[in-house]
């Protein structure tokens, strides 16, 4: 298949990210932007750029006839989803292949029999890959207490079409279920649309490891190792790493073979991953198949060395994978933090608006995703996400005391953000110990820093900003607080001739 | 150069004095020199008695405009206070006592996607009267007074920005 | 010896690299700062910092009496030189010991025996490691021509005490070697303050390939592989890449080994460099041994994922090396930028002065070790080195492309730098091909580029730019022209209460 | 908006307009339709029949106040050009005709360390007058003038800005 120019239907870091590789590949990008992010740095970056519409998602950047439209204005002949958005959409990557334009992803079939969570857990057992004990029939309420009761609580409710925490419950005790079920029921339909939930036996302290896959058009697939992602928040990913610290090689083995097993049974093309329960006896159970490339990418490219896009882009050319599963290197350790527009003192409020300063770290083994740049605007209409920071040390001690330098050299401004939170995670004692478990955030390690000994420095500094401010305010009345000019404003008055 | 430094509740008298090419600041009433120095716009180092800090200053939103309210990154962390002119404290003392009751305001830009409670209704401390929608995640808020709704400023659907009024709430007279 | 509290005798780049590894392992950093540098980053990043003096180095970086008192206020027990300065100087490295601190690189007996070019000739040849031919031994300038003639035309003339290509001529026929020696003599005596020149054969196209050495207390050394330095201008390193693209396994461990019958014939604790000359047929010829840390160490770090500055200090601290020879790694392939205020443009003039935008580039892999900020000033005091930028790919040609693709993000304004000249030569053949040689630039690749297709992308900008600069005059006749504030200014307003 | 465009010794007339919400760039007779917009100080993002380019826009020194000159960084490379008022361009090049000989100025902020010429010696074009430090490097500066010597405007030793005039050359009458 052709791919000469990529078309990016996504915005923030993963579209930077995606410009970057193809940038070293000398393919041209296209970018498209809703009007709230005609500043956008993923605009900036790209060859091309096209608007698609105004600023929700569901009026620009999940409009699959807008997205279809700029490929035929620009001649782009490829499209790379990113995740989120139009990712594992299978209608839309049907549709790119019928407009003869190459969707940079999965055939549509693996998409649509992966996108509901019970077929893909009747796949994984036909492969022979273990699944948490469950019930993916569909039956009544009724019966399904009685089934409940013999996988024996505590069990865990899903939603079939859920994602991201949503219509998710844990049931203790069998008089609970009911009315958990009928809840969980309720979110998954206002969610998703839909309302099947299904029954998992509920696993103990449990350990979220994933399978990162890559199959090619020639029937050839390997797996490129573990991630272990535990460190959560209301069942989203907070920090990620590679390898994961739970992980004997035997274990890695039997978990990339039964991941494999699955994506041979979908004829699995292009990146994926293979999420997995773990429990403390290293039992590994089958939970989803993830038909993107993921967030959390970087870690599996520092242990390998590998550029997963570049790998994207070869196998959507329909060249073989570059590599057998002998040769897939795993070298030290890497860890990922996942930096959020939003205020871990204000109980993780979100935290739009304007980056008045940016400093990001550097160095040895030090890599920043990201997707804003000083004096950007983070809209209020999507993901808190404002960038990725990962390192890599030969050892995961060195990688987690190289990130924590990392995060204090980060210095973001205007916007609250979740720094100072993840440095506290690095000096936090069980995570050091990768003593990993996805309920580790659920008591509140995290406290309010008090006043500290370096506070008269802060004061002096306000001190000596309001004096100028006194000063700048008596010698020119016209300026502007903060003494930058402020982009907008400019514009604004240049609109205004 | 002074300043009422607040803390929480807590009140400090602050001073930066600049004499014969000397930079002093007055603290908790002892004098410590200084080389201060702007670096960057809002981003400061500062030497004192040996050490070196960086300080990036984020001035943030106040309850009104004598108070300045500042957020401080340092490499050790970051710390929140604010300042007011002595000359203006007492104004501000006394706004701040005149008011009763209070205005739950949106801590961010966002959508309002549900009103919880109508003109009248009774609400305790710590109750969500609102949900806002920002970044893909909802959010409740909580009113801080408990009373009664007396004004709801805003409709479901409403686009608002950090600091808009959304309801007002009367504590009960004491 | 004891290592808790490290004084950086050193300024820029060197600096950061050093305090940043501190951080990582806890270890509190001062800094030492000339007038000129009250507001540089490594002031502005390191724990403590303390001015030694007036701008010229020689006034204070260079002032050994001025780093002792800083060590004896500010309580470090021990001292990183960086490179250049006193790293190199024997009887700094005597006085550290003498007062009791740490130095933090090799023993003065080292640095002496290797600080004569001469000297360290002898030193080679009696360790049985290949020499470039040639006479270190002192003679008439009369005997010098007839031993010369013996060896061969053309031949080198190098300052015995000398570096930095000072001193250097190269020599094609009997009949110019008279005055040429008599002009090198002078270059020798102005430069190092004394004019010992010695004679080597020219080697005809030769490649500078350096060995990466290190030993410790307990009489261990292995190599950290080579690097090529190839890339040259008026015998300046430019670019720098690991491993070679001419070196076979079996020319590195000759090469390695070669390397540590120096090392051990000095006993030599700590990092240290061993540079030789090879020609076409993979012959090499020992040249000197740097005895400090190279400005190129990262792409040997790249290669081998070690974080050279924390070996060095656990050598200081007296422990063993944390590896064998067989466990030193070698993955994939790292190259390096220079980045220097110079004008490419106008015969690489310095360009000293304010930056005014700084955008560093990031992404998989990509590594900028930079000194600077936007808004820091460049003195003209120092080297015009502000960053080193280096990238690491699985292969030499993706590690190209990434600096390649690095390279288009870096952008510096207000002074002129070599940037868009580095782009030029990862686009050119010769240095592709991986056929490098020290004469590489001495035929001008580099052409000013004309005027290109995008010129009026660039003048739409600048018509925008005088409309709003008229506009702002109008407005705020009190207001600077690039309407931002100027801290420094700022300051001198301050002053003037 | 006009202004003429000065690429080495060719002039252009260039014409940025705005008009009912719409921005033009008149070029070379042709008109273009352009988004364009400043991100950050000195940074413009423009968009062009799809095209999206970059620039960073770096105000250069220019021989006198009226013409405006400026270094563009694009992903492309760097540009150089100038801009003059074209109410003011007659002034300009009157100026440059008035100037008969030249003045050698500093091209860079450094120390002055050798003096190669004196009052009255005569000069070729091209010929070292001076030897400059700065950042460990010495620079020659040569003459793009031919005639001689009459003022040392610098002794040796003496640390100049950038544009400090250094030596006078003035070319013998035509």
């Amino acid at each position: 298949m052709s791919v000469t120019k990529i078309l990016i239907a996504n915005r923030g870091e993963i579209a930077i990210r995606v410009i970057r590789t193809c940038r070293e590949m000398g393919i041209p990008t296209v970018a498209v932007y809703s009007e709230a992010d005609r500043g956008a740095l993923h605009v900036r970056m790209a060859d091309e750029a096209y608007c698609i519409g105004p600023a929700p998602a569901r009026e620009s950047y999940l409009v699959l006839e807008k997205i279809l439209d700029v490929c035929r204005r620009s001649g782009a002949d490829a499209v790379h989803p990113g995740y989120g958005f139009l990712s594992e959409n299978a209608v839309a990557a049907r549709a790119f292949e019928a407009a003869g334009i190459t969707f940079i992803g999965p055939r549509p079939e693996s998409i649509m029999s992966m996108g509901s969570k019970t077929a893909a857990r009747v796949v994984a057992i036909a492969a022979g890959c273990p699944v948490v004990p469950g019930i993916q029939e569909t039956m009544s309420d009724e019966d399904l207490l009685v089934a409940s009761q013999k996988i024996g609580f505590p069990v865990m409710l899903k939603a079939a079409m859920g994602g991201g925490g949503k219509g998710m419950r844990l049931v203790h005790k069998p008089e609970e279920f009911t009315s958990a079920l009928a809840r969980a029921r309720g979110e998954a339909l206002s969610s998703f649309g839909d309302d099947s939930v299904y029954v998992e036996k509920a696993i103990v302290q449990p350990r979220h490891i994933e399978i990162q896959i890559f199959g090619d058009t020639h029937g050839n697939h390997v797996y490129l190792h573990e991630r272990e992602c535990s460190v959560q928040r209301r069942h989203q990913k907070v920090i990620e790493e590679a390898p994961s610290p739970h992980v004997t090689p035997e274990m890695r083995k039997a978990m990339g073979e039964a991941a494999l097993k699955v994506a041979k049974a979908v004829d699995y093309v292009g990146a994926g991953t293979v999420e997995f329960l773990a429990d403390a006896e290293r039992n590994f159970y089958f939970l989803e198949l993830n038909t993107r490339l993921q967030v959390e990418h970087p870690v599996t490219e520092w242990i390998t060395g590998l550029d997963l896009v570049k790998w994207q882009i070869l196998v959507a050319r329909g060249e073989r994978l570059p590599m057998t599963q002998e040769e897939i290197p795993l070298n030290g350790w890497a860890m990922e933090c996942r930096i959020y527009a939003e205020d871990p003192d204000k109980n993780f409020m979100p935290s739009p608006g304007k980056i008045t300063f940016l400093r990001t770290p550097s160095g040895r083994n030090v890599r920043d995703d990201s997707g804003v740049y000083e004096g950007a605007e983070v809209p209020m209409f999507y993901d808190p996400m404002i960038s990725k920071l990962s390192t890599w040390g030969p050892t995961r001690m060195e990688a987690i005391e190289r990130m924590r330098a990392a995060l204090g050299e980060y210095q973001i401004g205007g916007i609250r953000h979740n720094i100072t939170f993840h440095k506290a995670l690095m000096e936090h004692e069980p995570f050091r110990e990768g003593a990993l478990h996805t309920g580790l955030l659920d008591k509140p390690f995290w406290k309010k820093r008090g006043q500290g000994p370096d506070l008269k420095f802060a004061v002096a500094c306000a001190l000596l900003h309001e004096l100028e401010t006194e000063q700048r305010r008596a010698a020119q009345p016209a300026g502007n607080d903060d003494g930058k000019p402020d982009a907008w404003k400019h514009w604004g008055r240049f609109n205004r001739i | 150069m002074k300043r009422n430094l607040l803390l929480g509740k807590e009140s400090h008298e602050v001073e930066l004095l600049h004499q014969d090419g000397v930079t002093t600041l007055v603290w908790e009433g002892e004098s410590h020199s200084i080389d201060i120095l702007e670096l960057e716009p809002n981003c400061y180092s500062i030497l004192l008695g040996g050490r070196s800090v960086e300080v990036r200053l984020d001035p943030a939103k106040a309850p009104d405009s004598d108070t300045h309210a500042y957020r401080a990154l340092l490499y050790d962390g970051a710390y929140e206070f604010a300042l007011v002119d002595p000359r203006r404290a007492l104004l501000v003392g006394a706004a701040a006592a005149g008011a009763g009751g209070g205005i739950l305001s949106s801590p961010m830009p966002g959508k309002v996607v549900k009103l919880l409670v109508q003109p009248g209704d009774s609400v305790q401390e710590g109750q969500t009267l609102l949900v806002m929608e920002a970044m893909k995640m909802q959010n409740e808020l909580k009113t801080t007074t408990a009373g009664t709704v007396t004004i709801i400023h805003v409709q479901v659907g409403a686009t608002v920005e950090t600091g808009t009024p959304l309801i007002t709430v009367v504590a009960p007279e004491p």
